[in-house]
């Protein structure tokens, strides 16, 4: 399941979301402006390829985690399954997770490129794509400045959501 | 274990038993990928093989069909049959699919590699290239490229893969670094190997090793990205059955003709999926962890 | 014994407990056929190697056998509740407040993210054995306390990575008694930790013991059991091969396999003897050379450190001296046995001695050259005349090479031509005990021993003066261990090499050394002819350590006999 | 200035008109009247049901953004009628009728037009709407000014103006060097909407940002990469004589978006999210008819049309061009494609809404692949390749079309992809090179050696788009908007000739001779008429589409039924 969302393309995805939840079902508005509600489809388009990639890490490292000894240790104190999962395992296999959040960032942009396409929403993408069919410098190195300063700053997320999970990494 | 074992003297038949057990647990899974994966190339390498119609063919009279016994996938605009325009555009989509993955795959190994061997200043400027590279949302660099070089196949693989070489690199990178740092290139030294050697023999090996893997993966994703520049209007020129140029012009008819959309993607989607399933299974395999 | 028990006193009741994974009938028959009984405030232990099914015997009693496995048994009976029926619920309140079970290697047996006191506190709470958070906090120092870690209160919000293995292995015993169990299982409570840490863990257990809990002891370790027992299982391949009074075992083993294990074991038995079964030394056919000298020691000195200084930054950024002011000399012919507890610093002046990390201060000559000075480049040549075997040869092979490559590629410069290398690898593979199937198989086809003795034929293969043996074999079962040792010995006779052989492990030093080198803390604290040192230890520390090591009954620890 | 690729232009009604034009103008000025009068005096019950129609924002789905909120490319035409009044205005029936101005006279030599400008209007910003307001912002368009000049009344104009001024506060003068007869067909397209000359002082980017003029609506704010708010004029006074009724709109405003996915555009009205939708997509357009108000306008001047480069091989040659408009079934090319929702033009050189349209001409170069194959061997290309595509002196036929992926509708890309298989068999190599909008308006893919087919069009109103599309480069000058490159001096005096004819039926007749000369030399190749199209919701009345330029939707008279 992970590794199918993990290849959806996120565009092809929206369209499809927009199709049937917007204009078959009506249950999200298509276009929707400015209203929380209109993000849901733009975001669940991007999210479930995402979530497919995060899901396959944190998946193949929760089955790893689910072998260490400290897990055996939890349940030999008297732990039930679903109590060793939520209290030691999660915080493991989330680990590689929050790591990924900064590569996540760049694809997350891409797809946003193509998605706000899809769902007609001026963002960060569409002026990318204008800047750089225009050739406008200005505005490239704009992008390339917000990107690298989002960059930057999820970055430092990571790190902080790091060193919140796994209390052994100090910052520095 | 006993100490006949040691002397090696049952050798032989638990290898052999290990090896039969192997074969056994191919999953089911894999067999599918792999069905897909060469259905695909064979439609790639020779499509008039698996075409039903001509793709290119013109028939204003069966403008629009929904999939039938006729036209399995069903029919666009101008009657030209969509299973068939699928198949001959296995032939464009892959190679940009495995021209950009090599690509990609290249520029990173000798960037990572560079950088990995590389200590002090080289490695530090090298990744932080890939740091900001990296930053950059990866449809950034392949846009800046196809939006100065135009738009062909050609232009298609290098901007896909210059788009996803910083990522790649990044994890070369650290690869070179982990395998440096690993007991046997250290017990080569100690037996006074030639650094070059090391090298050669042990780093590079075992730092591309995970790679082949990656490769798989890495293919399914670039057909993905190509994909998304066609959607973009920045694909393939047509009439070139190039998938991603289907989903591009299936969009607009996704309402009324929803075949001209959900096909092509599926074929995306089907064919990424399989070569990600058959790149685990043999990443696995290659790290011994079947 | 202090405490006599009626038979009725059973506490725990096995009868032909069998075990199978479901995967493979056959070969996944882990445990067959077992039967045993414990009273309180009496020890079990189960001995045996890996894969002789005492583990998987001791988490069916907590019903923790994986859920591939497959449980019979006749009776299993824990304080009259019938364990063979028990639902998961069921179980979940036996384990940790009726059973206790302690994981090997606590270092990875607590929770790596959560402080100690957590861990500690877990099964307090999950049993509901406490009203308040300040009850809690209150029974976890405390049972610290009890279990001897100083600074009780600051460990217990200390993560795993922050304390010592001894004290992790403490606080995971702590964790264990947290609820009090009437039965505590430990299953290699003491491997991997120092002789003197494992002194202090098993000082602990008996403790718990005298306290009238009944324990199962599981262990390869023969000395360690001996120390506790009352009662011995001695496993091998699933099925109990003998079991008796820890004294019937020790002072009389009935079954060849159990005299074996104990035979295998160093410590106390004369230098030099053989600890294996394995056939005895052979002849070397054509080592490229004839053993020119015997196993006689010559005057000729091959190795000699002077003052090795090595300062490391430690992530905090404050350097701190691994190696201070070392020197020692190794002669040909000789082994030199460098013995301390971890992070004494033997293994880093071993790097340096292999010039891997270069000194702050101090040399090394090599056959009376200059060797740490050089630059790599020049040392290159000369590198073929030292080499060395690793605690973990497993990271020491390239993952994707056969045994046949790996050893074909230490030949390097030395045999030429391709018949030439591949008569060369099959004389080291004959020399290191193994049969030429093994040439295309891969590091991870091989067992530890097989891996081992690979290791060993890739360092004689350039026909080294000097093999530098860190840790060779603590990682591997007693009797393996006793194989190679037997193995490392038979090559120095006839190859005439001299070795600088690491360990933690004194009796393996005692064994193999003629000379000894006691380090600690990044100095030599005591060093001489081993017989010398071992008898009459002059420092406290040399002392400590010799105290610490646990003996087989019926076998005098200082004395030699034969 | 901007390459304004696309145009359109008002034109005179299409039949012969009386000599005496003056007197043509004043009748249409007393035709105005009585509306006038029936509107004053039916002010109260107006009054009852202009209230019931108050109210409500328009939420209109519109296709693409422009760089600025008015210029040369229709997409900011569209924009500029909802903010802007006209000097006058065009009927249906292609009249020319009173809006700022209320009448005007032309002198006997043609040459000078005076108009009489309606009082009491002024521009948002309270500057009134005068002679001199009106009078700079000709003279602007015509300056060398980038922020005043106006890329597309220039290339008219430029050869003819000669100043504009006001003679007395409201009455304004223009002159011009020789006469003109498309002139009021010029100052009726939306581009030439009058702006606020104070506002204009501020610099094209801030009027580009926020344009002011006397119009129905006021542009409140401009999201860009979202939408366009209007705001109602609630002191409008100034509608057109086209309009039905006076007075400020109805509606409160409009919500202008830019939806580009036709998918999104469409849903969003399917779904109600939106009251009007541009461009209704091919595939929709059964479904269109059945749901919604549909309103469409096929426009004038040329229609969507393959230019041939005919400056160089292998369309230098005539027969070569007229093989390759026999060569493919453009007819059926374009039905399949747009579904039947678009008729075929086979007429390259004028639009069938066109005056000066010659029917029998869109029917030119049928599908006929014999005539095509017989045209190409006399023109020497009778050696094939190995893929059956046509050589001559080793060099293949090779047939490049340029166009932008932004002017063309997927549905005209389909069609073209039929053109390039149906040529093949011909033996024409037909590349494509879909072109992204800014790359295009870059001029990308439209240097002299990149192309040998250009897909465009120009809107205008008739046959006046000549002038533009197929002046020749006179004195040097090159024509930047003759995307053929044919040069043909004889065309360009009959043009000249008919420009200055006010005689109706001569200035047709001459219009036509140039068609016919264009369709037979085949400079040019039809493919499809330009349409604007719109659906709106049921409940959203009286929308209708200006006959003026583009058929830029008007919702000046556009009110909700219902609650809104």
């Amino acid at each position: 399941m992970q590794v199918l969302f993990a290849t959806l393309p996120p565009y092809w995805l929206a369209t499809i979301l927009l199709v049937v939840f917007a204009i078959e079902l009506r249950i999200f508005p298509v276009a929707g402006g400015d209203s929380p509600i209109a993000l849901v489809l733009p975001t669940l388009a991007l999210a479930l390829e995402l979530s497919g990639f995060f899901g396959q890490v944190v998946i193949s490292e929760f089955s790893c985690v689910l072998e260490q000894p400290f897990v055996t240790s939890a349940r030999m104190r008297g732990m039930s399954d679903l109590g060793v999962r939520f209290r030691h395992v999660l915080r493991h296999a989330a680990l590689p997770g929050i790591t990924l959040s900064g590569w996540a960032l760049g694809k997350l942009l891409s797809g946003a490129v193509l998605v706000e396409a899809v769902f007609a929403r001026q963002g960060l993408g569409g002026v990318l794509v204008t800047a750089t069919s225009t050739r406008d410098v200005p505005v490239v190195s704009g992008v390339i400045l917000v990107s690298a300063g989002l960059f930057v700053l999820t970055s430092t997320v990571v790190d902080l959501a790091y060193g919140i999970v796994d209390p052994r990494i100090k910052l520095t | 274990m006993s100490s006949s074992e040691v002397l090696g003297g049952a050798g032989a038949f638990p290898h052999l038993l290990q090896t039969l057990a192997r074969v056994r647990t191919v999953p089911l899974r894999v067999y599918v990928a792999v069905t897909v994966v060469g259905f695909f190339l064979a439609a790639a390498i020779a499509p008039k093989w698996l075409e039903t119609h001509d793709p290119l063919a013109i028939d204003l009279t069966a403008s629009l069909q929904a999939p039938s016994i006729a036209h399995w996938l069903g029919t666009d605009q101008s009657g030209r049959d969509l299973y068939s325009r699928i198949v001959e555009g296995a032939g464009q989509s892959l190679s940009i699919g495995l021209g950009a993955t090599a690509l990609s795959l290249f520029l990173a190994l000798v960037l990572g590699v560079t950088a990995g061997l590389a200590d002090g200043a080289v490695d530090t400027v090298l990744s932080r290239l890939f740091d900001v590279l990296f930053a950059l949302p990866t449809l950034f660099l392949a846009l800046l490229f196809v939006a100065v070089f135009g738009t062909t196949v050609l232009t298609e693989i290098i901007a896909v893969g210059l788009g996803t070489a910083p990522g790649y690199a990044r994890m070369i990178r650290g690869q070179v670094l982990t395998v440096k740092s690993a007991g046997y290139v250290e017990a080569a030294k100690a037996l006074g190997h030639p650094y070059v050697r090391i090298v050669r023999r042990h780093i590079l090996p075992n730092a591309v090793s995970p790679l082949t893997a990656m490769m798989t993966l890495g293919v399914g994703q670039a057909i993905i990205w190509a994909s998304g520049l066609a959607f973009l209007g920045l694909g393939v020129a047509p009439p070139a059955p190039e998938w991603g140029a289907l989903l591009n012009a299936g969009r607009n008819y996704v309402i009324y003709a929803w075949w001209l959309e959900i096909m092509p993607g599926l074929a995306v989607v089907v064919f990424a999926l399989s070569v990600t399933v058959l790149g685990r299974y043999l990443g696995d395999r290659l790290e011994g962890k079947s | 014994m202090l405490h006599l028990v009626q038979p009725e006193a059973q506490l725990l009741t096995v009868d032909s407990l069998r075990v199978c994974f479901a995967r493979n009938v056959a070969e996944g028959t882990a445990v067959r056929g077992v039967s045993f009984s414990l009273a309180p405030g009496r020890c079990l232990a189960i001995v045996g190697e890996s894969g002789s099914g005492k583990s998987v015997t001791a988490r069916v009693l907590v019903g923790l056998a994986g859920h591939r496995a497959r449980v019979h048994a006749r009776r299993l009976n824990f304080a009259g509740t019938d364990l063979t029926g028990l639902d998961d619920r069921a179980w979940r309140r036996i384990r940790g407040k009726d059973i206790g079970f302690v994981l090997q290697d606590a270092l990875v047996s607590l929770d790596p993210l959560r402080p100690v006191g957590k861990e500690i506190g877990e099964g307090l709470r999950l049993h509901r054995a406490i009203a308040s958070r300040e009850e809690l906090e209150r029974q976890v120092i405390g049972l610290l306390k009890l279990v001897g870690v100083q600074d009780a209160e600051i460990k217990a919000l200390q993560l795993p990575h922050q304390l010592s293995g001894g004290q992790c292995q403490r606080a995971l015993i702590a964790a264990a008694l947290a609820l009090d169990p009437r039965l505590l299982i430990a299953d290699e409570p003491t491997t991997a930790l120092d002789v003197t840490v494992q002194a202090q863990v098993l000082g602990l257990l008996e403790e718990t013991k005298a306290r009238g809990k009944a324990l199962i002891l599981i262990s390869h370790d023969l000395a360690v059991v001996s120390r506790m027992a009352d009662e011995v299982l001695v496993m091998r391949q699933g099925e109990v091969i003998e079991r008796g009074s820890a004294d019937q075992i020790f002072r009389d083993p009935q079954h060849a396999y159990t005299r074996q294990l104990l035979d295998a074991v160093p410590s106390g038995r004369p230098r030099g003897s053989r600890l294996s079964s394995s056939p005895a030394p052979r002849l070397l056919r054509q080592h490229g050379r004839p053993p020119e000298q015997s196993a006689a020691r010559s005057s000729q000195i091959v190795l000699k450190a002077t003052d090795l200084v090595k300062r490391f930054r430690g992530p905090d950024g404050i350097l701190r001296t691994v190696v201070n002011g070392v020197s020692f000399e190794l002669r040909s012919g000789e082994t030199l046995g460098l013995v301390g507890e971890s992070g004494s610093g033997k293994s880093t002046t071993a790097r340096m001695v292999l010039a891997l990390d270069l000194p702050d201060q101090g040399a090394v000559l090599l056959q009376g050259k200059a060797w740490t000075t050089l630059t790599e480049r020049q040392r290159r040549a000369r590198r073929r005349s030292i080499s060395v075997i690793y605690q973990d040869p497993l990271s020491s092979f390239d993952p994707r090479w056969t045994v046949g490559r790996i050893l074909s590629d230490s030949l390097l410069g030395d045999a030429e031509t391709r018949p030439e290398r591949q008569e060369r690898v099959a004389e080291l593979l004959y020399l290191v005990g193994l049969s030429p199937a093994f040439l295309n198989r891969r590091p991870l086809e091989l067992s530890g021993g097989q891996r081992q003795r690979v290791a060993i034929a890739r360092a004689i293969a350039p026909r080294p003066k000097v093999i530098v043996c860190d840790e060779p074999v603590s990682a591997l079962d007693v009797s393996i261990q006793a194989q190679i040792l037997d193995l490392l010995g038979d090559l120095k006779a006839q190859l005439g090499v001299s070795y600088l052989f690491i360990s933690h492990d004194l009796g393996v030093v005692r064994h193999l050394s003629d000379r000894v080198m006691v380090m600690r803390d990044g100095r030599v604290v005591e060093s001489g002819d081993t017989e010398a040192i071992f008898a009459e230890p002059q420092h406290d520390y040399t002392r400590d350590l010799l105290a610490a090591v646990p003996t087989l009954r019926g076998r005098q620890p200082q004395a030699h006999r034969d | 200035m901007s390459p304004s690729v696309v145009r359109s232009l008002s034109v005179p009604l299409g039949r012969p008109r009386r000599r005496k034009r003056n007197a043509a103008s004043i009748g249409l000025a007393l035709a105005v009247l009585p509306q006038i009068g029936v509107m004053t005096a039916a002010l109260a019950q107006e009054g009852l049901a202009d209230s019931a129609k108050r109210g409500g924002i328009i939420r209109y789905g519109h296709f693409q953004e422009p760089p600025c909120l008015f210029g040369g490319w229709v997409q900011q035409w569209y924009l500029q009628r909802q903010y802007s009044d006209n000097l006058v205005a065009r009927t249906q029936d292609g009249q020319i009728v009173p809006w700022l101005a209320t009448s005007w006279t032309i002198s006997d030599d043609k040459k000078t037009y005076t108009f009489e400008i309606k009082p009491n209007v002024k521009f948002t910003d309270g500057t009134p709407v005068d002679a001199q307001a009106i009078a700079d912002n000709i003279n602007g368009w015509l300056s060398e000014s980038p922020d005043l000049r106006n890329p597309t009344a220039a290339p008219y104009l430029t050869d003819s103006f000669e100043s504009a001024s006001a003679i007395a506060p409201l009455t304004l003068r223009i002159t011009l060097r020789t006469p003109f007869q498309p002139l009021v067909n010029v100052l009726a397209q939306s581009s030439q909407g009058i702006l606020s000359p104070t506002e204009l002082k501020r610099g094209l980017a801030a009027n580009c940002e926020k344009p002011v003029g006397s119009g129905p609506f006021i542009v409140e704010k401009w999201n860009h990469g979202k939408d366009v708010i209007f705001r109602r004029n609630p002191d409008y006074n100034s509608a057109p004589a086209t309009a039905k009724h006076q007075g400020p709109a109805y509606v409160d405003g409009i919500d202008w978006k830019f939806f580009p996915d036709q998918t999104v555009r469409y849903g969003a009205l399917l779904t109600g999210e939106s009251d009007a939708a541009y461009d209704i997509p091919a595939v929709a357009w059964k479904d269109a008819n059945s749901r919604f108000t549909v309103l469409r306008h096929i426009t004038g001047g040329t229609p969507l049309r393959l230019a041939l480069y005919s400056a160089r091989p292998p369309f230098d040659d005539v027969l070569v061009r007229q093989a390759f408009a026999y060569a493919a079934d453009r007819k059926a090319a374009i039905e399949s494609s747009f579904l039947g929702s678009l008729p075929f033009e086979g007429n390259g050189a004028l639009s069938q809404s066109s005056p000066e349209y010659i029917r029998e001409l869109g029917q030119s170069y049928p599908y006929d692949l014999g005539k095509a194959n017989q045209l190409l061997d006399r023109a020497g290309w009778t050696a094939r390749n190995a893929e059956g595509i046509r050589l001559k002196n080793g060099k293949p036929l090779l047939v490049r079309i340029s166009y932008s992926s932004s002017f063309l509708k997927p549905d005209g890309e389909q069609a073209l992809q039929v053109i390039q298989q149906q040529a093949k068999v011909a033996g024409f190599d037909v590349r494509l090179q879909p072109t992204n909008q800014a790359d295009f308006f870059a001029g990308r893919n439209l240097g002299p050696n990149d192309y040998e087919v250009a897909l465009l069009y120009w809107v205008a109103h008739g046959a006046e788009i000549f002038r533009i599309s197929w002046k020749p480069d006179l004195n040097g000058q090159l024509n930047r908007f003759n995307p053929s490159r044919y040069q043909d001096l004889a065309l360009w005096d009959v043009i000249q000739k008919a420009e200055q004819s006010f005689d109706g039926a001569e200035r047709a007749a001459l219009y036509q001779q140039a068609e016919r000369k264009l369709v037979e030399n085949a400079p040019a190749v039809g493919f499809a008429v330009l349409d604007v199209t719109l659906a709106a919701q049921p409940n959203l009345k009286d929308i209708w589409l200006d006959r003026g330029s583009v058929g830029e939707p008007v919702f000046y008279d556009a009110y909700f039924t219902g609650k809104k």
